[in-house]
């Protein structure tokens, strides 16, 4: 019959369709966990600056890292590459995560080696990605601001580390810097209920830095060339 | 790999030694796992398949596709047990199956889901344990020639679990069957799935993901009874000049006595 | 400081971005709910049929009906122009059901005027979006899906009325559709849980009319027309 | 009937199996409950290191301690008969969070004895149990892994407590112990949710200790002796 | 101290307002406790027509319901002088239920003695409320509609009923009602979620009585005089 | 130390009641248990009305049953005889959904064999417990009515059933019990929650059965006995 | 829109004759009810800004920019208050206002929090109920060119509800002033504090919205007793000689007989 | 009818049990109310020591609740002469909390008094009950566990208080108390799981103090008059 030949080949076409999606979830996610294996690695790498000899190897530290995002960088391709035009953030909770670790990471590396906030496009260009939307697979900006705050409590920690190590210079500058970080975090009017709370966080990480330099300047170990 | 960690781990360090050991052994098992897993999700997908597939019988009447479609099903059903589960025996070699059963027991049940439904329109009649056993045995030629005899064992309670889940099947297949006019299959199940339940229900407690089950095994039977009351009902509607017309799929005339 | 500086301007442009997005979920809302809103006076008009001269009206009705898809086209194109390329699936869950009962009311019209089933691109004309994701707005699959089953539901009620209304020939005509559209469903293979848990009401609305059939044929009352 | 008289045959068959198999976990129970009593016991003699004076009795404390193991030993092998071979994960979710209490409590004492981490073997010795699967009842990886993350919570808490009882070489001690297991850690791949989510935990742990050793040297209380 | 000594005065002064208002509600909990019972007892009197003689019995019914609704009357007297002028919204929650289920009971009588549709004067005076919110403790609109759905129901399980008493004509009335209230409700946007929801149901109820009709018309049993 | 000791008395005299407690709730479980299994057995045997001939047989099914009861008569001794005077309501959950269950089986025989209500004297009588509170271990009040609603459900069943085996009297029969049932428990003001919602239920089991009663009217199959 | 109706609707019937009028009573309320919501969420959003502004003051501390602060917040209160709730009360004119209470109370409580925020830093008290319900008395001129008082009225319940919401803000408030080196400002506002708690804990369960904040409120207690404890110890620390210098921003010197 | 009747009759005469019932629930909320309300008033009496001065004024503090204990004894007396025997476990819910929390309140008065622990017996006393099920109305064991438990919660929050008040000895007393009460813990095998949970919070109370211990040691604040 002319109606059951037209439907059946309707349905055969849309089950194509759907067990391609099916697949396509499944690549999707075997790619999103080589990068998270790599951003393991990233991290494994970075962790040494917690060491005692660790803040005189930065600058080996920051090359290992750089290396190891050259594999992310691939690897974001194989994923990207996976995903048509427009459907982003049809698969977005995949790798949401993954990217907020990679532009945590990248921001540490670009701290460690300039002291300065990394910006989207470099973060972007470090992971491999792109900075808007527009222009294919990005880093989403709420993503980018959750790798912000884990720089925040990763460089908490590095301020007391560093006092360890007689590094008395590095809270000081921590200090400043998680400072102008909150002050640019407070101009956003924040909707979002994960940043939000994970940005309450970022007062404590603050004040424990604070607290340091205050540990500092009462012993007179605050060195004076700070401004 | 190892390159990149020498530059920050000190190798010397005893813990880190140890924990170098542990590395291999944790991602043995879980690759291990995750080979499991996609066995089984694959045993899953056939298995829903040759379930679809069977659906598409007409039990108790003589369609001329009804035997294409079993013949179907077999091999779907030789097929998994012939790749997937001889992969799966082969993965368990040796080791314990329990410790893998969360990745192997979703699929173990679904293909126990399928053969059950298969053998019932095959034969009418519930599989056995051992039968559906005897299938998952291989004979395997070892690296020395000598052939090896691998088993894939089906725990008691897997079996159960797969029948639980048989029962929903066979709830549509009833559904189904009053659709196509076919009045003798959906009382024979009726029965079956009352029997089901009173077995089920005398376990009692003793299983949780059989509790689990229960409800739909309930929901099941009710819709199934519910479907054999409107065929009787309805049934009992057809003017008595029309009722070789109406049933003539059905050779059985023990409803006749029922019509007023 | 410079540091400070750049800071501010990164953050003032960032909160920039997500006022814009704030902004544009409320716009989307307002949107949606003009769709809605005619939504349900497309439906309100299509119930007709279940009156007891209803049938006999269907061409008026099916007219009317088209009338109001046009404002719906309008709507959905002040929606569609507020959705940025690649975010449809950002805000997929604010239209998501609005489509689907547009599809299913799309697809009831069809039927009613060519006993015939909707495909995907006369679906889309009809509600005024793209059928594939890469053209832009456009209906999802899972969402046309979804109208095909409700459609199955209505029709089913259909046929008890038309006996009612003594059209003997409808349930015939109906049953017939269901038993395809059903035959087109099991060719899917229904991962999605929603859809799959609809697909087995569509079971029920088959037996229903099945029964329907079923009634008229014990009593004589089957047309001998079909074939 | 035939099929009837089949099924109730087999169902009837199948319900020996089950009672057979509640009988053994009901029996599991009160073994696991005994050796958990003990476990209870050990923890307690343990818990005399964070006393004032605990630290000049280790000694004592883990002769203690040992003897209450050979307890342990005893029950565990009550236990371990029980269990067919090759349904060691089949009940594993009787035992397992006390063979990982067992686990931390062995590490503990080994820690206190020799500040060297606990291998395996050992651990397995001391509670009475295989090391490895294939020699019957065993520690699973997975439960001697938790039991170091255990062991590196109560050796945060420790390093708080020996300074207060004037010891200030022990946190270093301590800080560099829970450094290398959390690079031990690193090397692992965990999938485990549990493992993954007590690892978290470890972070926390090393981080206090930290904070320990720092609030020593900004105060120059470290012992200098340490390298 | 100053800050302490306002304090404490304006957090005692608000303990007492609070607590006025929790007799308040003690108060109200009785007031409609006693009209619940009351409504209880209508509903029983009114139960009365689903049984076999029912139908024949209809007056007497209605009668014995209407004595009721003079206690009901009294009872809701002694409720709303408890309530202080606008605040009737705020403790609304307390009887909406009750007044739900005596509009429902009211639109019963009145379909029961005359085949149409309550209006809210009428039911207003059946219980004993006023109509609009001005002139004091009324009955609210939404609460009104949601006895209409109520009585949907409670028609098309009679329907059922009177066909079992041998009453085939009144099927054919409940159904033209339902249908007619069905497009009332249409007319309506509901936002308010309960009512929807509740709507949803009457489309339920209708699909029910027209399948009650169904049956009749396939048999012959439709009485002609309907036109 | 004087505290330490004192508290380590005070502690271990708390772990003596605490095992007691303990030990106590272990064998109301295992009691439980064996009455838990009789009563899975008195229901299957009560199954068999549900099967084509059972019907024919409810002599003989009672009277198993109620062989069965005398067993459990002795169980609820056993278990009554652990429970010490003035804690029944203490571990009143360990038993209470047995209790419902017996209570619904007992309703279910006297139904059948004189298709009256059982009053609480007969259900206490053949499950072995006292009527009221103060004479020791009792059936509550809320169990008891539990069981009558389970009832309710059981003959929704055995109505469609019934028609199946070709009895058309019973589900009259049954229609008539539950209406009487669903007014008597409309006099109650149920606060209970579970109550409450099961009771929900029994409406939905008496419109079933309407239903039933309805399917064999409009088909000429009420036997006319019935006045 | 009505043509279309037409179509398909008997406009005889009682039935639809009657809904026509409850379809105009209907949507005039629920349009109200969203134009509410509406105002609602611009008042929530207005006061957090106020309060985010309200966050860079630093107590304690003669900061110039402290006054400027003060005043832009009063600015922007005093905005709320002559737009968004003079518009709020139009639309309650005549209404029983409990009937839209949900609609309103979200933005009266954010504002509550805000304005008594304001009103801490600025005079380091409790602003009162009749000082928040007397900002929003409103003159209005009528048709008949008549004045006419709108009163928007503030229940106690939900003045309550904004001070506990005002809590959190104290809480972070003291881990700023602890980071500032302010030192009196912790002191004091954890003795606010404890008063608020104690006074919210002996209202019982009364209120269930108030019973979901406690736990906020306690757990913002518990990190103010412990900044000042914070504060407390390292305070011990300080050098005698360098007392001056480290807290020259405070006159005041009662922690120094804590220096050991 | 007689059946009818009967049923009627029993029915009614249920709903006088249930109504007494309910009527008995209603008086025991009352009677608990009055009793929460001394309980705050004591709770509030007993906050002044975490205020500055508090310290300073214990005596005056546990002089002014034991006053307030005294109404409690009253307020009991009320509450137990409503409870029939047998029946204190099944209102037990309704009172719980308010015996836990008086408990925790005596067990607070004690500890300021003495610096011991409270046994079973005074809590009895103090509050107006009596120790064990036998003799009627009492403190249940679980429920005296968690009044010790919400102790320590307390007794971690004074020792912060204690040090901002600059008593440096408090915390080094409260340190040793809740050690002592922890090892107590231990002992038992807690299977109630309210218990077990508030039992993990102990642990964490128990570290709390031992960090503030720390604080002190570290920067030579500990009074070294403690051994
Ligand atoms: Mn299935
Ligand atoms: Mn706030």
């Amino acid at each position: 019959m002319d109606v059951s030949d037209t439907l059946t080949a309707t349905f055969t076409e849309l089950q194509g369709y759907l067990q391609a999606e099916q697949q396509l979830r499944e690549d999707i996610r075997f790619a999103v966990r080589d990068i998270e294996q790599t951003t393991r690695e990233i991290q494994k790498v970075l962790q040494a600056i917690h060491q005692p000899q660790g803040l005189t190897k930065i600058a080996l530290v920051c090359e290992n890292s750089r290396k190891l995002f050259k594999d992310v960088q691939d690897q974001i391709k194989i994923l990207s590459d996976k995903i048509p035009a427009n459907q982003y953030y049809k698969y977005h909770d995949h790798w949401k995560f993954a990217i907020q670790r990679l532009a945590f990471l990248a921001a540490l590396v670009i701290f460690l080696e300039t002291e300065q906030l990394i910006d989207r496009q470099t973060a972007a260009d470090i992971i491999g990605v792109k900075v808007s939307k527009e222009d294919g697979f990005h880093v989403d900006l709420d993503d980018y601001l959750m790798g912000l705050l884990q720089l925040a409590s990763e460089l908490s920690r590095l301020a007391v580390n560093a006092v360890i190590a007689g590094d008395y210079a590095r809270p000081l500058q921590i200090s400043s810097f998680l400072g102008e970080l909150e002050s640019g975090f407070r101009l956003l009017n924040l909707k979002n209920d994960a940043l939000r709370k994970r940005f309450d966080a970022l007062k404590y990480d603050v004040k424990k830095v604070e607290e340091v330099v205050y540990d500092l300047s009462i012993r007179g170990l605050k060195p004076s060339t700070e401004t | 790999n190892d390159n990149k960690n020498k530059v920050v781990v000190d190798e010397n360090s005893a813990i880190i030694k140890i924990f170098r050991g542990f590395q291999g052994e944790l991602d043995a098992k879980h690759d291990k796992h995750e080979r499991l897993v996609k066995i089984s999700r694959d045993v899953t997908i056939d298995s829903k398949r040759t379930i679809f597939l069977l659906h598409r019988h007409r039990d108790g009447s003589d369609r001329e596709g009804n035997d294409e479609i079993l013949n179907d099903a077999k091999d779907k059903i030789k097929e998994i047990q012939n790749i997937r589960f001889l992969a799966m025996a082969e993965e368990l070699e040796g080791e314990d199956p329990y410790q893998f059963m969360r990745a192997i027991s979703p699929g173990m049940q679904e293909y126990i889901e399928a053969i059950s439904f298969y053998y019932y329109l095959k034969h009418g009649q519930l599989i056995s344990l051992n039968e559906i056993q005897k299938d998952l045995v291989f004979s395997k030629t070892g690296e020395d020639e000598q052939n090896k005899i691998l088993t894939l064992n089906v725990p008691p309670i897997e079996y159960l679990l797969g029948l639980a889940d048989l029962t929903g099947e066979l709830m549509r297949l009833t559904i189904n069957s009053v659709g196509a006019g076919n009045l003798e299959t959906p009382y024979k199940i009726c029965e079956f799935l009352q029997i089901v339940y009173d077995a089920f229900n005398s376990y009692g407690n003793t299983l949780k993901d059989l509790n689990r089950k229960m409800g739909t095994l309930r929901q099941s039977l009710r819709k199934v009874e519910n479907a054999c009351y409107t065929l009787h009902v309805r049934g009992s509607e057809i003017p008595k000049h029309m009722f070789a017309d109406v049933f003539m799929t059905s050779g059985d005339d023990k409803y006749a006595e029922d019509v007023e």
